[in-house]
């Protein structure tokens, strides 16, 4: 288990997908794509961490956790935000709509959703973890 | 014509968005974007982008985009945001389009 | 602050000095040169905080901080090893003596010492904490 | 000769370990490591250089070193090495020397 530890500012975020990418690379047999929507996932999930942080002038932290299994690779991301509802998350309308226009948020999720195997939401009052796996080939060497 | 490069992020969205703005304000109403430069586009670049649009239309404008690299067109197409935006190959087809 | 949290195995080092270089690069107005000083020297203090783990075989785990202050950087990186005493650490024949060639270690201290600013070691039998600071100009943005 | 690339420490400094110690089995006496390719050196692989000299000069042999990186040159400098080791600008160099 490797653990990342940054502030919860936009600026940490390019950090965060370095991580992701870097041990990918390095540690397992994936390809290239698969490695840019784990980074992507990954991303989005620790701008919301952030965004959960936004309203706090405290000395807030997110956690980003990269374990390993055998067939898998599963990046948790961890905040001590106020937490959400995930079936109260706004619907948007369909694209084909011009009302469509009017969001320009709440693309993170479905993103999320659509770029990893696996996703996990655990969320309360005092925190969320976001868990995304990403299945693969066996460790490398 | 706006080049876009390296990554767009929630860090640096911030900045697309007011070139965006400046650009209208400016009295621009056709922007070329080129993303051919970026790296790395999440959902708050998408938003940018989706702002600038809105903006752009209510204004009688249009924006259209330019990409020809696979993981930026995928997030577009994952978003559905492909049947909002013109994405052309090139600068010169996004002119002319 | 930023914090890292490896394995204590060599394969980590690398993402430790990627941290490093992708860190000072972002944040600070520090030359190329001394981004590569730093990066060595830290990679130096976290191979000996991975040595001094590399008799036990529990989960051990070696931290690495990222903080700044206004004209330096301090890169923090701590193990849980036994801990070692810097005065009795053994001195090399001078490089002319063909002795010299017997010593195929211990350069790591003496490449920290120059590579940076300052350095602190704190050590006990419990763990060690290297210090590295390096003089840079303010924060960027 | 033999060409040595990307990072060599802890973890990879091994393999040129394993590397000298073949070269010199096989009874090759003059080895030029090349290490122009070589993004980042540390003691480790200090070590093994220092090493694989030592086993050389033991059978009559002899090592010389290609670098022009002021990065790898420097960690050569700054512990005395230069004294030790003999490096050179190029290959051509190395061998003619
Ligand atoms: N870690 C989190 N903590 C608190 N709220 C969250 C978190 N992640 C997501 N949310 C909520 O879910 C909403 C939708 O998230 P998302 O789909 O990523 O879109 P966006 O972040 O652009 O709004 C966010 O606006 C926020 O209210
Ligand atoms: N973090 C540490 N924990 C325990 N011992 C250490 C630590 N760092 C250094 N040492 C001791 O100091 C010695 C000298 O370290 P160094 O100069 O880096 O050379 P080397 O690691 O090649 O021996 C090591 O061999 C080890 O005994």
């Amino acid at each position: 288990m490797v653990e990342l530890e940054i502030p919860a500012e936009p600026e940490f975020v390019s950090l965060v997908r370095l991580f992701v990418s870097s041990l990918a690379t390095t540690r397992r047999e994936i390809a290239d794509d698969r490695i840019d929507d784990l980074k992507l996932a990954v991303s989005e999930a620790c701008t919301n961490a952030i965004d959960a942080h936004s309203d706090s002038d405290t000395d807030d932290r997110v956690v980003v956790t990269w374990a390993e299994g055998d067939d898998r690779l599963e990046v948790a991301v961890n905040d001590s935000g106020p937490g959400f509802d995930l079936a109260t998350l706004p619907q948007h309308p369909p694209v084909t709509d011009p009302e469509r226009l009017n969001f320009e948020r709440g693309l993170g999720i479905p993103l999320i959703r659509s770029l990893v195997d696996e996703v996990d939401f655990k969320t309360s009052g005092s925190g969320t973890t976001v868990t995304l796996v990403m299945y693969c080939g066996p460790a490398e060497g | 014509m706006l080049a876009v490069k390296g990554e767009v992020d929630v860090y640096t969205a911030p900045r697309l968005r007011e070139r965006l703005v400046e650009l209208v304000t400016e009295g621009k109403r056709k922007i070329v974007v080129d993303l051919e430069g970026v790296d790395f586009l999440d959902s708050t670049g998408l938003g940018v982008l989706v702002g600038g649009l809105k903006r752009l239309r209510s204004n009688d404008g249009e924006m259209t985009l330019v990409s020809t690299q696979s993981r930026i067109l995928k997030v577009f197409e994952i978003t559905g945001l492909t049947k909002v935006f013109s994405i052309h190959d090139s600068v010169e087809a996004a002119t002319a389009g």
